[in-house]
Protein backbone atom coordinates (compact mmCIF):
# COMPACT_ATOMS: atom_id res chain seq x y z
CA UNK A 1 0.00 0.00 0.00
CA UNK A 2 1.26 4.07 -0.72
CA UNK A 3 1.11 6.53 1.58
CA UNK A 4 -1.32 8.12 0.08
CA UNK A 5 -3.48 4.74 0.58
CA UNK A 6 -2.19 4.51 4.17
CA UNK A 7 -2.69 7.98 5.39
CA UNK A 8 -5.40 9.04 3.61
CA UNK A 9 -7.94 7.00 6.03
CA UNK A 10 -6.35 7.83 8.83
CA UNK A 11 -6.87 11.78 7.87
CA UNK A 12 -10.71 11.18 7.06
CA UNK A 13 -10.70 8.78 10.27
CA UNK A 14 -9.95 12.10 12.07
CA UNK A 15 -6.83 10.25 12.96
CA UNK A 16 -4.59 13.31 12.06
CA UNK A 17 -6.08 15.46 15.07
CA UNK A 18 -6.28 12.31 17.36
CA UNK A 19 -2.37 12.43 16.93
CA UNK A 20 -2.03 15.62 17.03
CA UNK A 21 -3.75 15.51 20.59
CA UNK A 22 -1.36 12.58 21.42
CA UNK A 23 1.75 13.43 20.25
CA UNK A 24 1.40 16.86 21.29
CA UNK A 25 2.48 15.66 25.22
CA UNK A 26 6.11 14.87 24.03
CA UNK A 27 6.15 17.04 20.72
CA UNK A 28 5.56 20.78 22.69
CA UNK A 29 8.56 20.05 24.71
CA UNK A 30 11.03 18.91 21.41
CA UNK A 31 9.76 22.18 19.79
CA UNK A 32 10.85 24.18 22.71
CA UNK A 33 14.40 23.38 22.44
CA UNK A 34 14.50 24.30 18.91
CA UNK A 35 16.57 27.64 19.15
CA UNK A 36 14.23 29.00 16.09
CA UNK A 37 14.79 32.90 15.20
CA UNK A 38 12.20 34.96 14.01
CA UNK A 39 13.59 35.02 10.64
CA UNK A 40 14.33 31.01 10.34
CA UNK A 41 12.58 29.03 7.90
CA UNK A 42 11.13 25.53 9.23
CA UNK A 43 10.42 22.07 7.67
CA UNK A 44 8.02 19.82 9.34
CA UNK A 45 8.77 16.12 7.57
CA UNK A 46 5.59 14.26 7.29
CA UNK A 47 3.35 17.49 9.01
CA UNK A 48 -0.08 15.17 9.73
CA UNK A 49 -2.62 17.98 10.66
CA UNK A 50 0.46 20.48 11.02
CA UNK A 51 0.12 21.51 14.27
CA UNK A 52 4.05 21.91 14.78
CA UNK A 53 3.72 24.70 12.25
CA UNK A 54 1.28 26.49 13.77
CA UNK A 55 3.03 26.08 17.41
CA UNK A 56 6.36 27.23 15.78
CA UNK A 57 4.88 30.97 14.65
CA UNK A 58 2.63 31.15 17.76
CA UNK A 59 5.61 30.66 20.00
CA UNK A 60 8.83 31.90 18.11
CA UNK A 61 6.86 33.82 14.80
CA UNK A 62 9.37 32.35 12.66
CA UNK A 63 9.27 33.75 9.01
CA UNK A 64 7.61 30.53 7.26
CA UNK A 65 6.78 27.21 8.14
CA UNK A 66 6.54 24.46 5.56
CA UNK A 67 4.81 21.00 6.25
CA UNK A 68 5.28 17.89 3.99
CA UNK A 69 3.69 15.26 3.88
CA UNK A 70 2.73 12.29 1.20
CA UNK A 71 -1.16 12.14 1.89
CA UNK A 72 -3.36 14.56 0.23
CA UNK A 73 -5.98 13.95 2.69
CA UNK A 74 -3.66 15.31 5.32
CA UNK A 75 -2.86 18.52 3.19
CA UNK A 76 -6.31 18.96 2.50
CA UNK A 77 -7.06 18.93 6.40
CA UNK A 78 -3.81 20.68 7.66
CA UNK A 79 -4.21 23.41 5.10
CA UNK A 80 -8.18 23.85 6.81
CA UNK A 81 -6.92 23.93 10.29
CA UNK A 82 -5.15 27.29 9.56
CA UNK A 83 -5.10 30.53 7.53
CA UNK A 84 -1.88 31.93 8.17
CA UNK A 85 0.12 33.04 5.35
CA UNK A 86 3.15 31.98 6.30
CA UNK A 87 2.66 28.38 6.59
CA UNK A 88 2.87 26.40 3.08
CA UNK A 89 1.75 22.83 2.64
CA UNK A 90 3.61 20.59 -0.06
CA UNK A 91 3.07 17.44 -1.52
CA UNK A 92 6.52 15.05 -1.43
CA UNK A 93 8.02 12.61 -0.38
CA UNK A 94 10.89 11.91 2.24
CA UNK A 95 13.54 10.51 -0.24
CA UNK A 96 13.18 13.31 -3.00
CA UNK A 97 12.89 16.58 -0.77
CA UNK A 98 11.68 18.73 -3.51
CA UNK A 99 13.39 22.03 -1.63
CA UNK A 100 16.82 23.93 -2.86
CA UNK A 101 19.87 22.94 -1.14
CA UNK A 102 20.44 24.93 2.09
CA UNK A 103 17.06 26.47 1.74
CA UNK A 104 16.05 25.66 5.08
CA UNK A 105 16.72 26.73 9.72
CA UNK A 106 15.72 23.64 10.95
CA UNK A 107 13.57 20.41 10.03
CA UNK A 108 11.28 19.15 12.71
CA UNK A 109 10.00 15.79 12.31
CA UNK A 110 7.36 13.72 15.09
CA UNK A 111 6.66 9.91 14.30
CA UNK A 112 7.14 10.04 10.71
CA UNK A 113 10.93 9.49 9.79
CA UNK A 114 10.57 6.02 10.08
CA UNK A 115 8.20 5.55 7.34
CA UNK A 116 10.65 6.57 5.01
CA UNK A 117 11.32 3.79 2.38
CA UNK A 118 15.24 4.58 2.94
CA UNK A 119 15.91 6.19 5.68
CA UNK A 120 19.42 7.22 5.23
CA UNK A 121 18.97 8.88 1.62
CA UNK A 122 16.10 10.77 3.41
CA UNK A 123 18.93 12.09 5.89
CA UNK A 124 21.05 12.90 3.05
CA UNK A 125 18.16 15.22 2.00
CA UNK A 126 17.90 17.02 5.19
CA UNK A 127 21.67 17.35 5.82
CA UNK A 128 21.42 19.26 1.66
CA UNK A 129 18.61 21.18 2.11
CA UNK A 130 19.30 22.66 5.49
CA UNK A 131 21.79 25.68 5.76
CA UNK A 132 25.22 25.14 7.59
CA UNK A 133 24.12 24.81 11.48
CA UNK A 134 20.39 24.56 10.81
CA UNK A 135 19.11 21.75 13.03
CA UNK A 136 17.09 18.14 12.58
CA UNK A 137 14.90 17.73 15.48
CA UNK A 138 13.93 13.85 14.81
CA UNK A 139 11.34 12.61 17.12
CA UNK A 140 9.67 8.95 17.44
CA UNK A 141 7.84 6.71 19.66
CA UNK A 142 8.78 3.65 17.21
CA UNK A 143 12.10 2.57 18.17
CA UNK A 144 13.64 -0.63 19.43
CA UNK A 145 14.68 0.71 22.96
CA UNK A 146 10.18 0.84 22.88
CA UNK A 147 9.03 -2.41 23.52
CA UNK A 148 5.53 -1.31 24.11
CA UNK A 149 6.07 -0.13 20.14
CA UNK A 150 7.09 -2.95 18.49
CA UNK A 151 3.65 -4.49 17.69
CA UNK A 152 2.76 -1.39 15.87
CA UNK A 153 3.81 -2.65 12.57
CA UNK A 154 0.84 -5.40 12.33
CA UNK A 155 -1.21 -2.81 11.99
CA UNK A 156 0.43 -0.72 9.12
CA UNK A 157 1.02 -1.34 5.80
CA UNK A 158 4.04 1.20 5.18
CA UNK A 159 7.40 -0.89 6.29
CA UNK A 160 8.43 0.90 9.06
CA UNK A 161 12.33 1.34 10.47
CA UNK A 162 13.27 0.24 13.98
CA UNK A 163 16.89 1.70 14.64
CA UNK A 164 17.47 1.97 18.52
CA UNK A 165 19.51 4.90 20.36
CA UNK A 166 23.03 4.09 18.89
CA UNK A 167 21.64 3.70 14.87
CA UNK A 168 20.15 6.84 15.20
CA UNK A 169 23.75 8.34 16.20
CA UNK A 170 25.36 6.34 13.38
CA UNK A 171 22.78 6.96 10.57
CA UNK A 172 23.36 10.85 11.28
CA UNK A 173 26.67 10.82 11.48
CA UNK A 174 26.76 8.41 8.18
CA UNK A 175 24.78 11.21 6.48
CA UNK A 176 27.21 13.96 7.29
CA UNK A 177 25.28 15.43 10.05
CA UNK A 178 26.94 16.91 13.83
CA UNK A 179 24.62 14.63 16.90
CA UNK A 180 24.15 17.39 19.12
CA UNK A 181 21.87 15.82 21.56
CA UNK A 182 19.58 12.60 22.22
CA UNK A 183 17.03 12.25 25.19
CA UNK A 184 14.18 10.60 25.87
CA UNK A 185 11.43 12.93 26.70
CA UNK A 186 8.71 11.38 28.59
CA UNK A 187 4.95 12.31 28.21
CA UNK A 188 3.59 13.13 31.89
CA UNK A 189 0.24 13.69 30.67
CA UNK A 190 -1.25 10.81 29.38
CA UNK A 191 -3.32 9.28 31.73
CA UNK A 192 -2.42 5.91 33.63
CA UNK A 193 -4.98 4.49 35.71
CA UNK A 194 -4.68 2.47 38.73
CA UNK A 195 -3.32 -0.72 39.10
CA UNK A 196 -6.59 -2.65 39.16
CA UNK A 197 -7.61 -1.70 35.57
CA UNK A 198 -4.58 -3.65 34.49
CA UNK A 199 -4.33 -5.65 31.87
CA UNK A 200 -6.21 -3.22 29.40
CA UNK A 201 -6.34 -3.19 25.40
CA UNK A 202 -2.73 -2.00 25.59
CA UNK A 203 -0.94 -3.23 28.61
CA UNK A 204 -0.41 -6.25 30.63
CA UNK A 205 0.52 -4.19 34.23
CA UNK A 206 0.46 -0.68 35.15
CA UNK A 207 4.28 -0.97 35.24
CA UNK A 208 4.35 -1.15 31.44
CA UNK A 209 2.54 1.44 30.82
CA UNK A 210 4.25 3.75 33.25
CA UNK A 211 7.72 2.47 31.42
CA UNK A 212 6.01 3.14 28.00
CA UNK A 213 4.72 6.72 28.41
CA UNK A 214 7.05 8.39 31.83
CA UNK A 215 10.60 7.06 31.35
CA UNK A 216 11.01 5.89 27.48
CA UNK A 217 8.37 8.29 26.15
CA UNK A 218 9.92 9.70 22.50
CA UNK A 219 13.14 9.39 21.50
CA UNK A 220 14.82 12.67 20.36
CA UNK A 221 17.79 12.70 18.12
CA UNK A 222 19.26 16.61 17.37
CA UNK A 223 21.19 16.64 13.99
CA UNK A 224 23.45 19.96 12.83
CA UNK A 225 24.23 20.38 9.31
CA UNK A 226 28.10 20.84 9.03
CA UNK A 227 29.58 24.07 6.32
CA UNK A 228 29.11 22.06 2.93
CA UNK B 1 0.00 27.90 -2.75
CA UNK B 2 1.94 31.61 -3.48
CA UNK B 3 4.68 32.72 -4.94
CA UNK B 4 7.40 33.18 -2.77
CA UNK B 5 7.31 29.41 -2.11
CA UNK B 6 9.19 29.30 -5.30
CA UNK B 7 12.17 30.90 -3.61
CA UNK B 8 13.06 28.08 -2.37
CA UNK B 9 11.07 24.86 -3.72
CA UNK B 10 12.82 22.66 -6.36
CA UNK B 11 12.35 19.41 -8.75
CA UNK B 12 12.78 16.66 -6.52
CA UNK B 13 14.50 14.58 -9.14
CA UNK B 14 17.27 17.05 -10.30
CA UNK B 15 16.77 19.71 -7.91
CA UNK B 16 16.79 22.48 -10.69
CA UNK B 17 14.81 25.38 -10.70
CA UNK B 18 10.77 25.25 -11.52
CA UNK B 19 8.86 27.94 -13.60
CA UNK B 20 5.16 28.50 -12.38
CA UNK B 21 2.28 27.88 -15.03
CA UNK B 22 -0.82 29.44 -13.24
CA UNK B 23 -3.89 28.13 -14.47
CA UNK B 24 -6.34 29.20 -12.01
CA UNK B 25 -6.03 31.75 -8.81
CA UNK B 26 -7.37 33.92 -6.34
CA UNK B 27 -5.72 37.72 -4.55
CA UNK B 28 -4.25 34.99 -2.33
CA UNK B 29 -2.74 32.37 -3.99
CA UNK B 30 -2.34 29.77 -6.91
CA UNK B 31 -5.49 27.25 -6.82
CA UNK B 32 -4.46 24.87 -9.52
CA UNK B 33 -1.10 25.46 -11.66
CA UNK B 34 1.52 23.38 -13.03
CA UNK B 35 5.02 23.54 -12.20
CA UNK B 36 7.37 22.60 -14.93
CA UNK B 37 11.29 21.65 -13.94
CA UNK B 38 13.49 24.29 -16.24
CA UNK B 39 16.28 21.48 -16.73
CA UNK B 40 14.34 18.23 -17.07
CA UNK B 41 10.76 19.50 -18.20
CA UNK B 42 9.57 17.09 -15.93
CA UNK B 43 5.63 18.53 -14.37
CA UNK B 44 4.70 18.47 -11.46
CA UNK B 45 0.72 19.72 -10.84
CA UNK B 46 -0.91 22.57 -8.35
CA UNK B 47 -3.98 21.06 -7.08
CA UNK B 48 -6.52 22.62 -4.56
CA UNK B 49 -3.64 25.15 -4.08
CA UNK B 50 -0.92 22.17 -2.87
CA UNK B 51 1.65 21.68 -5.32
CA UNK B 52 2.06 17.38 -6.21
CA UNK B 53 6.07 17.61 -6.01
CA UNK B 54 6.29 13.87 -5.40
CA UNK B 55 8.72 12.06 -7.87
CA UNK B 56 6.66 11.29 -10.93
CA UNK B 57 6.93 7.52 -10.21
CA UNK B 58 5.14 8.03 -7.09
CA UNK B 59 2.44 10.48 -8.53
CA UNK B 60 -0.85 8.60 -8.20
CA UNK B 61 -2.97 9.06 -10.82
CA UNK B 62 -5.98 9.08 -9.11
CA UNK B 63 -5.32 12.09 -6.84
CA UNK B 64 -7.49 14.49 -6.42
CA UNK C 1 38.72 38.94 45.24
CA UNK C 2 40.23 35.91 43.28
CA UNK C 3 38.50 32.50 42.03
CA UNK C 4 41.20 30.86 44.22
CA UNK C 5 40.19 32.97 47.55
CA UNK C 6 36.40 33.10 46.98
CA UNK C 7 35.61 29.31 45.92
CA UNK C 8 38.50 27.89 48.16
CA UNK C 9 36.75 29.09 51.07
CA UNK C 10 32.98 27.33 49.19
CA UNK C 11 35.51 23.93 49.44
CA UNK C 12 36.64 24.14 52.90
CA UNK C 13 32.62 25.03 53.82
CA UNK C 14 31.98 21.55 52.12
CA UNK C 15 29.73 23.82 49.68
CA UNK C 16 31.18 22.02 46.66
CA UNK C 17 29.28 18.89 48.11
CA UNK C 18 26.15 21.05 48.81
CA UNK C 19 26.20 22.36 45.13
CA UNK C 20 26.83 18.72 43.75
CA UNK C 21 23.55 17.60 45.32
CA UNK C 22 21.47 20.88 44.59
CA UNK C 23 23.28 20.79 41.01
CA UNK C 24 22.29 16.78 40.67
CA UNK C 25 18.51 18.13 40.07
CA UNK C 26 18.95 19.51 36.70
CA UNK C 27 22.78 18.76 35.50
CA UNK C 28 21.58 14.85 35.64
CA UNK C 29 19.23 15.65 32.64
CA UNK C 30 21.28 17.93 31.05
CA UNK C 31 24.35 14.86 30.77
CA UNK C 32 21.92 12.59 29.89
CA UNK C 33 21.21 14.23 26.69
CA UNK C 34 24.76 14.49 25.90
CA UNK C 35 25.71 12.59 22.94
CA UNK C 36 28.96 11.39 24.12
CA UNK C 37 30.59 7.72 22.85
CA UNK C 38 32.62 5.09 24.96
CA UNK C 39 35.72 7.10 22.66
CA UNK C 40 35.00 10.79 23.64
CA UNK C 41 36.86 12.60 25.87
CA UNK C 42 35.10 15.16 27.97
CA UNK C 43 36.13 18.63 29.59
CA UNK C 44 34.15 19.75 32.89
CA UNK C 45 34.23 23.74 33.16
CA UNK C 46 34.37 25.04 36.31
CA UNK C 47 34.30 21.19 37.91
CA UNK C 48 33.77 21.91 41.64
CA UNK C 49 33.47 18.27 43.16
CA UNK C 50 33.73 16.57 39.84
CA UNK C 51 30.52 14.99 40.03
CA UNK C 52 29.75 15.50 36.26
CA UNK C 53 33.08 13.33 35.34
CA UNK C 54 32.56 10.53 37.63
CA UNK C 55 28.43 10.47 36.53
CA UNK C 56 29.89 10.67 32.54
CA UNK C 57 32.14 8.01 33.41
CA UNK C 58 29.53 5.53 34.81
CA UNK C 59 26.71 6.18 32.25
CA UNK C 60 28.75 6.21 29.29
CA UNK C 61 31.95 5.25 30.17
CA UNK C 62 33.90 8.34 28.22
CA UNK C 63 37.44 7.22 27.32
CA UNK C 64 38.52 10.39 29.42
CA UNK C 65 37.47 13.24 31.75
CA UNK C 66 39.23 16.29 32.41
CA UNK C 67 38.18 18.78 35.10
CA UNK C 68 39.04 22.16 35.02
CA UNK C 69 38.77 24.59 38.07
CA UNK C 70 40.83 27.86 38.92
CA UNK C 71 40.09 26.89 42.95
CA UNK C 72 43.01 24.50 44.72
CA UNK C 73 40.68 23.19 47.13
CA UNK C 74 37.97 22.31 45.04
CA UNK C 75 40.42 19.99 42.88
CA UNK C 76 42.15 18.21 46.15
CA UNK C 77 38.68 17.79 47.30
CA UNK C 78 37.50 16.64 43.48
CA UNK C 79 40.70 14.16 43.21
CA UNK C 80 39.42 12.73 46.93
CA UNK C 81 36.40 12.02 45.37
CA UNK C 82 37.54 9.45 43.11
CA UNK C 83 40.19 7.38 42.05
CA UNK C 84 39.30 6.59 38.58
CA UNK C 85 42.34 6.62 36.13
CA UNK C 86 40.36 8.18 33.59
CA UNK C 87 39.68 11.03 35.16
CA UNK C 88 42.13 13.75 36.00
CA UNK C 89 42.34 17.20 37.03
CA UNK C 90 43.42 20.70 36.08
CA UNK C 91 43.91 23.98 37.25
CA UNK C 92 43.55 26.85 34.94
CA UNK C 93 41.34 29.53 34.13
CA UNK C 94 38.26 29.82 31.61
CA UNK C 95 39.49 32.40 29.76
CA UNK C 96 43.29 30.74 28.41
CA UNK C 97 42.41 26.70 28.64
CA UNK C 98 45.65 24.77 28.44
CA UNK C 99 44.26 22.39 26.17
CA UNK C 100 45.42 21.73 22.22
CA UNK C 101 43.36 22.54 19.50
CA UNK C 102 40.54 19.72 18.66
CA UNK C 103 41.75 17.81 21.92
CA UNK C 104 37.97 16.91 23.03
CA UNK C 105 34.48 16.12 22.01
CA UNK C 106 32.70 17.66 24.34
CA UNK C 107 32.94 20.75 26.90
CA UNK C 108 30.52 20.79 29.86
CA UNK C 109 29.35 23.50 32.33
CA UNK C 110 27.21 23.58 34.92
CA UNK C 111 27.18 26.72 37.44
CA UNK C 112 30.09 28.28 36.46
CA UNK C 113 30.33 29.87 32.91
CA UNK C 114 29.30 32.95 33.88
CA UNK C 115 32.30 33.52 35.87
CA UNK C 116 34.60 34.41 32.79
CA UNK C 117 36.22 37.73 33.29
CA UNK C 118 35.50 37.91 29.41
CA UNK C 119 32.76 35.25 28.68
CA UNK C 120 33.39 35.68 24.74
CA UNK C 121 36.77 35.19 24.80
CA UNK C 122 35.83 31.57 27.01
CA UNK C 123 33.80 30.51 24.09
CA UNK C 124 36.35 31.84 21.68
CA UNK C 125 38.47 28.75 23.44
CA UNK C 126 35.90 26.24 23.70
CA UNK C 127 35.47 26.73 19.92
CA UNK C 128 38.98 25.98 19.55
CA UNK C 129 39.70 22.93 21.63
CA UNK C 130 36.69 21.55 20.33
CA UNK C 131 36.74 18.83 17.60
CA UNK C 132 34.71 19.52 14.66
CA UNK C 133 31.05 18.41 15.76
CA UNK C 134 32.04 18.41 19.29
CA UNK C 135 29.34 20.25 21.52
CA UNK C 136 29.54 22.25 24.36
CA UNK C 137 26.56 21.67 27.15
CA UNK C 138 26.24 25.33 28.90
CA UNK C 139 23.80 25.26 32.09
CA UNK C 140 23.19 28.14 34.05
CA UNK C 141 20.79 28.81 37.06
CA UNK C 142 21.83 32.82 37.22
CA UNK C 143 20.84 34.05 34.29
CA UNK C 144 18.24 37.41 33.20
CA UNK C 145 15.32 35.29 33.06
CA UNK C 146 15.56 33.93 36.08
CA UNK C 147 14.69 36.93 38.23
CA UNK C 148 14.82 35.05 41.41
CA UNK C 149 18.86 34.66 40.21
CA UNK C 150 19.64 38.38 40.45
CA UNK C 151 20.50 39.02 44.01
CA UNK C 152 23.05 36.35 44.13
CA UNK C 153 25.75 38.84 42.73
CA UNK C 154 25.21 40.32 46.52
CA UNK C 155 27.26 37.58 47.66
CA UNK C 156 29.67 37.10 45.57
CA UNK C 157 32.98 38.81 45.26
CA UNK C 158 33.68 37.51 41.21
CA UNK C 159 31.45 39.17 39.16
CA UNK C 160 29.01 37.14 37.15
CA UNK C 161 28.07 38.04 33.68
CA UNK C 162 24.05 37.71 33.46
CA UNK C 163 23.07 37.13 29.88
CA UNK C 164 19.43 36.34 28.45
CA UNK C 165 18.30 33.23 26.66
CA UNK C 166 18.92 35.73 23.15
CA UNK C 167 22.06 36.67 24.92
CA UNK C 168 23.52 33.34 25.06
CA UNK C 169 22.53 32.19 21.60
CA UNK C 170 24.20 35.32 19.87
CA UNK C 171 27.24 34.96 21.83
CA UNK C 172 27.49 31.49 21.15
CA UNK C 173 27.22 32.76 17.55
CA UNK C 174 29.30 35.17 17.48
CA UNK C 175 32.32 32.44 18.85
CA UNK C 176 31.34 30.51 15.80
CA UNK C 177 29.42 27.89 17.65
CA UNK C 178 26.39 26.49 15.98
CA UNK C 179 22.99 26.86 18.34
CA UNK C 180 21.46 23.10 18.34
CA UNK C 181 19.36 23.93 21.46
CA UNK C 182 18.20 26.00 24.21
CA UNK C 183 15.76 24.92 26.99
CA UNK C 184 14.83 25.64 30.84
CA UNK C 185 15.29 22.36 32.98
CA UNK C 186 13.11 22.11 35.50
CA UNK C 187 14.18 21.22 39.29
CA UNK C 188 11.35 18.98 40.33
CA UNK C 189 13.60 17.33 43.32
CA UNK C 190 13.98 20.83 45.23
CA UNK C 191 11.15 20.25 48.25
CA UNK C 192 8.65 23.20 47.84
CA UNK C 193 6.65 23.94 51.19
CA UNK C 194 3.17 24.78 51.22
CA UNK C 195 2.02 28.50 50.97
CA UNK C 196 1.39 28.70 54.70
CA UNK C 197 5.64 28.29 55.04
CA UNK C 198 5.61 31.20 53.10
CA UNK C 199 7.40 34.06 53.29
CA UNK C 200 10.97 31.87 53.75
CA UNK C 201 14.53 32.46 53.81
CA UNK C 202 14.17 32.77 49.73
CA UNK C 203 11.29 33.39 48.77
CA UNK C 204 7.94 35.65 49.30
CA UNK C 205 5.44 33.59 47.96
CA UNK C 206 5.03 30.03 47.58
CA UNK C 207 4.35 30.94 43.54
CA UNK C 208 8.06 32.13 43.24
CA UNK C 209 9.71 29.22 44.56
CA UNK C 210 7.68 27.17 42.14
CA UNK C 211 8.49 29.60 39.29
CA UNK C 212 12.34 29.51 40.31
CA UNK C 213 12.14 25.90 40.47
CA UNK C 214 9.91 24.17 38.56
CA UNK C 215 9.16 26.65 35.58
CA UNK C 216 12.76 28.75 34.87
CA UNK C 217 14.64 25.73 36.22
CA UNK C 218 18.46 25.74 34.80
CA UNK C 219 18.72 27.38 31.35
CA UNK C 220 20.50 25.02 29.04
CA UNK C 221 22.93 26.26 25.62
CA UNK C 222 24.03 23.76 23.56
CA UNK C 223 26.67 25.27 21.02
CA UNK C 224 28.07 22.93 18.55
CA UNK C 225 31.92 23.21 16.73
CA UNK C 226 31.59 23.67 13.10
CA UNK C 227 34.51 22.41 10.67
CA UNK C 228 37.72 24.71 11.98
CA UNK D 1 48.72 13.65 36.69
CA UNK D 2 49.12 11.14 34.84
CA UNK D 3 51.55 11.21 31.56
CA UNK D 4 49.14 10.91 28.83
CA UNK D 5 47.51 13.78 30.09
CA UNK D 6 50.35 15.30 28.15
CA UNK D 7 48.57 14.49 24.45
CA UNK D 8 46.11 17.26 25.29
CA UNK D 9 47.33 20.03 27.77
CA UNK D 10 49.54 22.64 26.41
CA UNK D 11 50.65 26.23 27.23
CA UNK D 12 47.91 27.90 28.52
CA UNK D 13 49.16 31.50 26.87
CA UNK D 14 50.81 30.59 23.35
CA UNK D 15 49.32 27.10 22.80
CA UNK D 16 52.13 25.16 21.80
CA UNK D 17 53.54 21.84 23.56
CA UNK D 18 54.78 21.46 26.97
CA UNK D 19 57.58 18.99 28.13
CA UNK D 20 57.37 17.51 31.20
CA UNK D 21 60.28 17.77 34.13
CA UNK D 22 59.14 14.79 37.07
CA UNK D 23 60.38 15.73 40.43
CA UNK D 24 58.35 13.29 42.39
CA UNK D 25 56.08 10.35 41.15
CA UNK D 26 54.60 7.36 42.71
CA UNK D 27 53.93 4.07 40.43
CA UNK D 28 50.57 5.70 38.87
CA UNK D 29 51.38 9.45 38.72
CA UNK D 30 53.62 12.80 38.87
CA UNK D 31 53.27 14.27 42.10
CA UNK D 32 55.42 17.09 41.92
CA UNK D 33 56.91 18.12 38.65
CA UNK D 34 56.96 21.31 36.14
CA UNK D 35 55.70 21.70 32.87
CA UNK D 36 57.71 23.52 30.35
CA UNK D 37 56.21 25.47 26.97
CA UNK D 38 58.58 24.40 24.31
CA UNK D 39 57.96 27.62 22.68
CA UNK D 40 57.75 30.34 25.28
CA UNK D 41 59.46 28.69 28.17
CA UNK D 42 57.18 29.70 30.54
CA UNK D 43 57.24 27.13 33.18
CA UNK D 44 54.24 25.76 34.98
CA UNK D 45 54.24 24.17 38.45
CA UNK D 46 52.55 20.54 38.97
CA UNK D 47 51.33 20.74 43.08
CA UNK D 48 50.37 17.30 44.46
CA UNK D 49 49.59 15.69 41.10
CA UNK D 50 47.39 18.50 40.14
CA UNK D 51 49.32 20.68 36.90
CA UNK D 52 48.71 24.21 37.33
CA UNK D 53 48.04 25.62 33.68
CA UNK D 54 47.25 29.15 35.03
CA UNK D 55 48.36 32.16 32.95
CA UNK D 56 51.16 32.96 35.42
CA UNK D 57 50.21 36.95 36.04
CA UNK D 58 47.12 35.07 37.63
CA UNK D 59 49.26 32.74 40.14
CA UNK D 60 49.02 33.37 43.47
CA UNK D 61 52.34 32.99 44.93
CA UNK D 62 50.46 32.08 48.01
CA UNK D 63 49.63 28.47 46.28
CA UNK D 64 50.16 25.43 48.03
N1 LIG E 1 7.59 8.64 2.71
C1 LIG E 1 6.77 9.62 3.12
N2 LIG E 1 6.81 10.81 2.49
C2 LIG E 1 6.00 11.83 2.91
N3 LIG E 1 5.14 11.73 3.96
C3 LIG E 1 5.08 10.55 4.60
C4 LIG E 1 5.88 9.46 4.22
N4 LIG E 1 5.62 8.43 5.06
C5 LIG E 1 4.68 8.86 5.93
N5 LIG E 1 4.36 10.14 5.66
C6 LIG E 1 3.43 11.00 6.42
O1 LIG E 1 3.94 11.11 7.76
C7 LIG E 1 2.86 11.29 8.67
C8 LIG E 1 3.09 10.37 9.85
S1 LIG E 1 1.89 10.54 11.15
C9 LIG E 1 2.58 11.89 12.11
C10 LIG E 1 1.94 13.21 11.80
C11 LIG E 1 2.39 14.39 12.67
N6 LIG E 1 3.81 14.69 12.53
C12 LIG E 1 2.06 14.16 14.13
O2 LIG E 1 2.94 14.22 14.99
O3 LIG E 1 0.89 13.89 14.45
C13 LIG E 1 1.57 10.99 7.92
O4 LIG E 1 0.85 12.19 7.73
C14 LIG E 1 2.05 10.40 6.59
O5 LIG E 1 1.23 10.73 5.50
N1 LIG F 1 37.50 31.97 35.71
C1 LIG F 1 37.49 30.75 36.24
N2 LIG F 1 38.38 29.81 35.83
C2 LIG F 1 38.35 28.55 36.37
N3 LIG F 1 37.45 28.14 37.29
C3 LIG F 1 36.52 29.03 37.70
C4 LIG F 1 36.51 30.37 37.22
N4 LIG F 1 35.48 31.01 37.81
C5 LIG F 1 34.89 30.13 38.64
N5 LIG F 1 35.50 28.93 38.57
C6 LIG F 1 35.13 27.70 39.30
O1 LIG F 1 33.81 27.33 38.87
C7 LIG F 1 33.14 26.65 39.91
C8 LIG F 1 31.73 27.23 40.01
S1 LIG F 1 30.71 26.41 41.21
C9 LIG F 1 30.03 25.05 40.23
C10 LIG F 1 30.74 23.77 40.46
C11 LIG F 1 30.14 22.54 39.76
N6 LIG F 1 30.16 22.66 38.32
C12 LIG F 1 28.73 22.27 40.23
O2 LIG F 1 27.82 22.19 39.42
O3 LIG F 1 28.53 22.13 41.45
C13 LIG F 1 33.97 26.82 41.16
O4 LIG F 1 34.54 25.58 41.51
C14 LIG F 1 35.01 27.86 40.80
O5 LIG F 1 36.26 27.67 41.42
Amino acid sequence: MSVREEFDTWASDGRDKGMEERHWHTARHVLARMPVEPDDVVLDLGTGSGYALRALREASNIRRGYGLDGAPEMLRNARSYTDDPAIAFIRGDFDALPFADDSLNHVFSMEAFYYAVDPLQTLGEIRRVLQPGGTFYCAVNYYEENVHSHAWQENISIEMTRWDRREYREAFRDAGLFVAEQDNIPDRETEIPPAAAFPTEGFETREAMVERYRELGTLLTVGVAPEQ
Amino acid sequence: MKEDLMDIICCPLDKHDLELEVIRRDEAEILEGRLVCTECGEEYPIEDGIPNLLPPDMRDEAAA
